[in-house]
């Protein structure tokens, strides 16, 4: 197992390497072959290292610098079950997109796959790093593929727009979780997560480590796409090529939300311990925001691809309270969800590449009818619709009842009814622009064409009258995923065991620093879904739909909360000044509320 | 080391508000051509820093990097934006 | 704007807050840094040992690290890439690799009589990391102003002629992979990943260290590597990267 | 002096910040964000200083002798590595806006409205 455990970051990072050599002598069909092999490779020993981390947490030490006296001298991996789960979606997620890619451009460079590899293996790291500053080090290594990634057509105006965009703010995200680091530093002495948390649960949570906390959170709800600091990721969502955005919708901004959970579980909880209420308070309030300012921008896009933006924003707020319930059945419900949303979600992501592949367009109202000589991609949409509403036996359902479980036993049960708002709106967002491109509902005049029609120029040169079967199955196999994910046995009972491992600061610092094992049991006895609510956000998200496409009252009721939405979407305003100033107001509020009621 | 405030400490002091005034004015100053001199030199500001408090290492390279490649990297993009802005004129 | 304002004085509250509880400045506490101090001359040899905690104690962040460079010089690839729809303009004096404006003699021979003194400082500043201030990625920056010296000698068309990108492109991934390389190799020597295997040589000498020399070698050639393709990208009128 | 190095990396920070939201033009903003990541190097140079000590080079003096950490130098120089790497492919997007709209001014692109 030791042996295995350096793989998934050694080895992308080396086939790109090659890759990168070999730029000019390599044919492309072999370049795809070699990256393709390379992730699945790569997903084989995240798998692995999963079933190896199930019976206890793995530890390993680079370069063989053993810690010595409870003191850590080189870096480690610890890797957990959570870890090693998110770093196989890595996996998965980058081998569907290589597979979509490889027929959706017309043609492909080298530097593409040697991007995807990196990121790839920075994705790896930093999920399984129990290390402060390497898992700054992956974030900014994540970052950096993801900035040119995001940009690869240049050739149109928008993308290195939202590139920079993107750039600049993650950029400036980074150095607040860099400065936190300093902070903790001073304070400890040390770099190990473990030997931090330690360190830190012998004294209390002054303004240091309340300050801290502040940064690094901040800092990683930036990759989260937290409101106020979500900006950057509809820009930049609208403008990456559509096998990008899975990527990042599917795993890239949840492992932002990963590092805080991470960070605030083996290092703050003890200092933070004390104020606990108030901090689920605190994460409460900016999930439920993050869920309903993104539902309703959702909503209220034209652009297929800025819709499912937002739609990854709204979600983005129901996994923050998740985890911001702070007890083991929220977080694992948030695991779950986190799985669930990225087999709908990058499901959907790889239609509305098909869907630009095809027509050369993601707008709703171009599209009008177009969709209806593709019946299987718009099945496609309405399975991922479901998915991500979360019909029964659905990976987000099965996260939704373990979150509900968690509220209730903080007394938060009104979540319920976030999870299902932000689940019936974003839903019914691609309800209704499967119903007006595929059947053709709804009328133009009464509605305000001329609002939010963004440049998205196709990512291929022509339209397409085939979809390959490359295509095809990789967009197919995420939304069953997504769908029937929560069949499986056990699965809520072993995430629910995860989830109690990963809260375990104590446990967690033993077995980093002193080599105890660290076994825990849980089981679930709940439900395995909630038929009730899904049935309601189903058909409210049908209903929501269908409303507003063909019935001019409806239409007008949600036109009442138009002059409050048009003011949230004018703050979109794709100025990187005024990102940046939300950035800073977010992270000074999040501090005075932190300096007022998290000190003890 | 004898006395209440040494040298070292005054020059680390001095060096120190010398930096903040000097990253100020880059900050301030909105032509990029002359912002890309001014940040060489408080590259090398920051590099005395580092040597007034025992960094050499890292002083070595923020020379290297941040008082010669950077403004490099920042000159020659200035350069190729002016080339497209006369191309584009053409 | 006004919230702006607002904000940064919350925010600069909130640093003030934080920092005011920091021990003051010259009061290094530890533990860490003592330990590495204490640790690294007689468990590695080398004397510097902040190149010991970057090459050896922590390398897998300077994996990671090297890595981010390697990555940002793929992507101005990929973003400056020329696209189908441009015309190509070739420029005479660009042909010849001349700069546009004309440059003196005595400018160029000084350029040219620089230029080995440069190359050997880059030289010895990557291989004397272990020993003293330096390493690969101070030498490798060095270096990589090479070619900038025999731009301004007018001599940067022979270096393009004698140095073909390919090459280039070769020696980064080299220098890239090969750090990645030598960690997989100490696994399959049965050790742990990076784990410094080789024999440690006598303090003081060019070869201690074990693998470090090894690795700043690597990563000065992926530096040198890196930062040229970058300057080729920019110093050239025509691109001629494959990727359409 | 114990806490002025602390001070000036919280004024480095803010004043980046302020650069970064007034920018009006994008490569003065990446500068602002180079300066906004120079304030990461005084608090870590800062927080690993001990008075009196020596550089962290045993060169010349033997081990066990008072020394700074060494720590926060080697996340310096990583630091700096990262920040002029990130630097490179924000200017190389730049230039590439610069191609594409005509302007580099924030104010003047509103594509991503909404």
């Amino acid at each position: 197992m030791g042996a295995l455990t350096a793989l998934p970051v050694a080895l992308p990072l080396l086939v790109a390497a090659l890759l990168a050599g070999l730029n000019h002598v390599i044919k492309r069909r072999a370049a795809l072959f070699v990256t393709i092999a390379a992730s699945l490779a790569t997903l084989w020993c995240c798998l692995e290292l999963y079933r190896g981390c199930l019976a206890n947490t793995l530890v390993y030490w680079f370069g063989g610098w053993q810690p010595r006296q409870g003191i850590a001298l080189g870096i480690s991996f610890a890797i957990d079950p959570i870890g090693a789960g998110l770093a196989a979606l890595a996996a998965l997620l980058v081998l569907a997109a290589l597979l979509f890619s490889s027929k959706y451009f017309d043609t492909i460079g080298n530097l593409y796959h040697v991007l995807m590899l990196v990121f790839l293996a920075a994705m790896c790291g930093f999920a399984l790093t129990g290390d402060l500053f390497n898992l700054f080090v992956f974030f900014e290594l994540m970052s950096a593929a993801a900035y040119g990634l995001c940009g690869y057509k240049t050739e149109d105006p928008a993308p290195v727009q939202g590139a920079f965009n993107f750039a600049v703010t993650n950029t400036a995200g980074a150095y607040f979780v860099l400065t936190g680091i300093g902070l903790v530093y001073a304070r400890t002495g040390a770099l190990n997560m473990a030997q931090i948390g330690r360190a830190l649960a012998h004294g209390t949570g002054d303004a240091l480590v309340v300050g801290a906390f502040t940064l690094i959170a901040c800092g990683f709800l930036v990759k989260a796409a937290v409101v106020p600091f979500h900006f950057w990721l509809a820009d930049a969502h609208a403008v990456a090529p559509a096998p990008v955005c899975i990527l990042f919708s599917g795993v890239m901004v949840e492992l932002g939300l990963y590092a805080v959970a991470r960070v605030y579980w083996t290092i703050f909880s003890g200092a933070l311990g004390a104020s606990e209420p108030a901090l689920r308070a605190i994460f409460a309030a900016l999930g439920a925001f993050t869920a309903l300012a993104g539902a309703a921008m959702c909503f209220s896009q034209r652009n297929l691809k800025r819709l499912l933006a937002f739609s990854t924003i709204s979600h983005m707020g129901v996994m923050v309270i998740g985890f911001g319930l702070l007890n083991p059945e929220g977080l694992a419900g948030t695991a779950l969800y986190v799985l669930g949303h990225a087999g709908a979600k990058g499901g959907l992501f790889l239609c509305a590449g098909i869907v630009l592949h095809r027509c050369q367009s993601v707008d709703e109202r171009e599209l009008k009818l177009k969709l209806a000589p593709m019946p299987f991609t718009a099945l496609a949409f309405l399975c991922g619709a479901a998915a991500l509403a979360g019909t029964p036996f659905s990976g987000i359902a099965a996260g939704a009842i373990l979150m509900h479980e968690g509220a209730l036993r903080v007394g938060y049960g009104w979540m319920a009814w976030i999870v299902v708002v932000s689940g019936c709106v974003t839903s019914g967002a691609v309800f209704r622009f499967v119903a007006r491109t595929y059947a053709g509902w709804g009328s133009e005049e009464s509605e305000n064409a001329a609002e939010g029609r963004i440049e998205d120029r196709p990512d291929t040169k022509e339209g397409h009258n085939h979809t390959s079967a490359v295509m095809w199955i990789p967009a197919v196999a995420l939304v069953a995923g997504g769908l029937l994910m929560g069949m499986l046995p056990n699965l809520q009972s072993a995430t629910l065991a995860a989830a109690v491992r990963f809260e375990d600061r104590s446990g967690y610092a033993r077995r980093v620093l002193d080599g105890v094992p660290l076994v825990t049991q849980a089981s679930f006895g709940g439900k395995r879904f909630d038929g009730v609510d899904a049935i309601i956000t189903i058909f409210a998200g049908i209903a929501l739909a269908l409303g507003y496409l063909l019935w001019a009252r409806a239409r007008r009721a949600l036109h009442a909360i138009a002059l409050p939405l048009r003011m949230v979407r004018n703050l979109h305003s794709g100025h990187v000044g005024d990102y940046v100033t939300w950035l800073t107001f977010g992270v000074a509020t999040f501090g005075l509320l932190g300096l007022l009621f998290l000190r003890s | 080391m004898t006395t209440g405030i040494n040298v070292v400490d005054i020059l680390q002091a001095s060096t120190l508000i010398f930096a903040g005034v000097a990253a100020t004015v880059v900050v301030l100053t909105r032509q990029p051509v002359s912002q890309a001199i001014l940040i060489s030199f408080y590259g090398l500001l920051l590099a005395i820093v580092f040597v007034l408090f025992q960094a050499p290492d890292v002083a070595f390279s923020q020379i290297v990097i941040g008082a010669v490649a950077l403004p490099l990297m920042i000159l020659l993009a200035l350069a190729k934006i002016k080339k497209q802005e006369d191309e584009s004129e053409k | 704007m006004t919230l702006f304002l607002g904000s940064a004085v919350a925010l600069a509250i909130l640093l003030a807050c934080s920092f005011a509880a920091l021990p003051p400045t010259g009061d290094y506490r530890g533990p860490y840094g003592d330990l590495v101090n204490a640790v690294t001359v007689p468990e590695r040899n080398v004397t510097d040992t902040v190149t010991a905690v970057n090459f050896d104690i922590r390398g897998f962040d300077t994996l990671g690290e090297e890595f981010i460079l390697f990555v940002s010089v793929m992507g101005v690839l990929l973003l400056l890439r020329p696209q189908g729809n441009e015309p190509r303009r070739r420029h005479e004096d660009r042909e010849q690799g001349r700069p546009a404006v004309p440059i003196s003699d005595a400018v160029r021979v000084t350029a040219l009589l620089l230029l080995p003194v440069v190359v050997l400082f880059g030289i010895y500043v990557v291989t004397h990391g272990q020993l003293t201030p330096g390493g690969g990625f101070q030498g490798g920056v060095i270096l990589a102003t090479a070619p900038l010296f025999l731009y301004l000698a007018g001599e940067f068309g022979n270096f393009r002629k004698a140095v073909p990108r390919t090459l280039v492109h070769i020696a980064e991934a080299v220098g890239g992979g090969g750090y990645a390389a030598i960690g997989l190799a100490c696994l399959g020597a049965g050790a742990a990943f990076l784990q410094n295997v080789l024999p440690l040589g006598s303090k003081g000498t060019i070869l201690s260290g074990g693998t470090i020399p090894l690795i700043n070698a690597s990563v000065g050639l992926e530096v040198t590597g890196g930062l040229v393709l970058g300057l080729m990208v920019y110093l050239e009128e025509t691109l001629e990267l494959k990727e359409e | 002096m114990s806490y002025l190095p602390y001070a000036v990396a919280a004024w480095l920070f803010v004043v980046g910040l302020y650069g970064i939201v007034t920018s009006r033009n994008m490569v003065h903003l990446v500068i602002c964000l180079a300066v906004l990541q120079s304030s990461t190097y005084v608090l870590l140079l800062a927080i690993g200083y001990r008075t009196g000590a020596a550089a962290p080079i045993f060169a010349d003096i033997p081990v066990g002798t008072p020394a700074v950490d060494p720590v926060v130098q080697a996340l310096m120089l990583t630091d700096i590595v990262v920040e002029v790497a990130v630097v490179a492919l924000i200017l190389a997007l730049v230039v590439q806006v610069h191609k594409r709209h005509g302007v580099i001014d924030p104010d003047k692109l509103r594509d991503l409205k909404g």
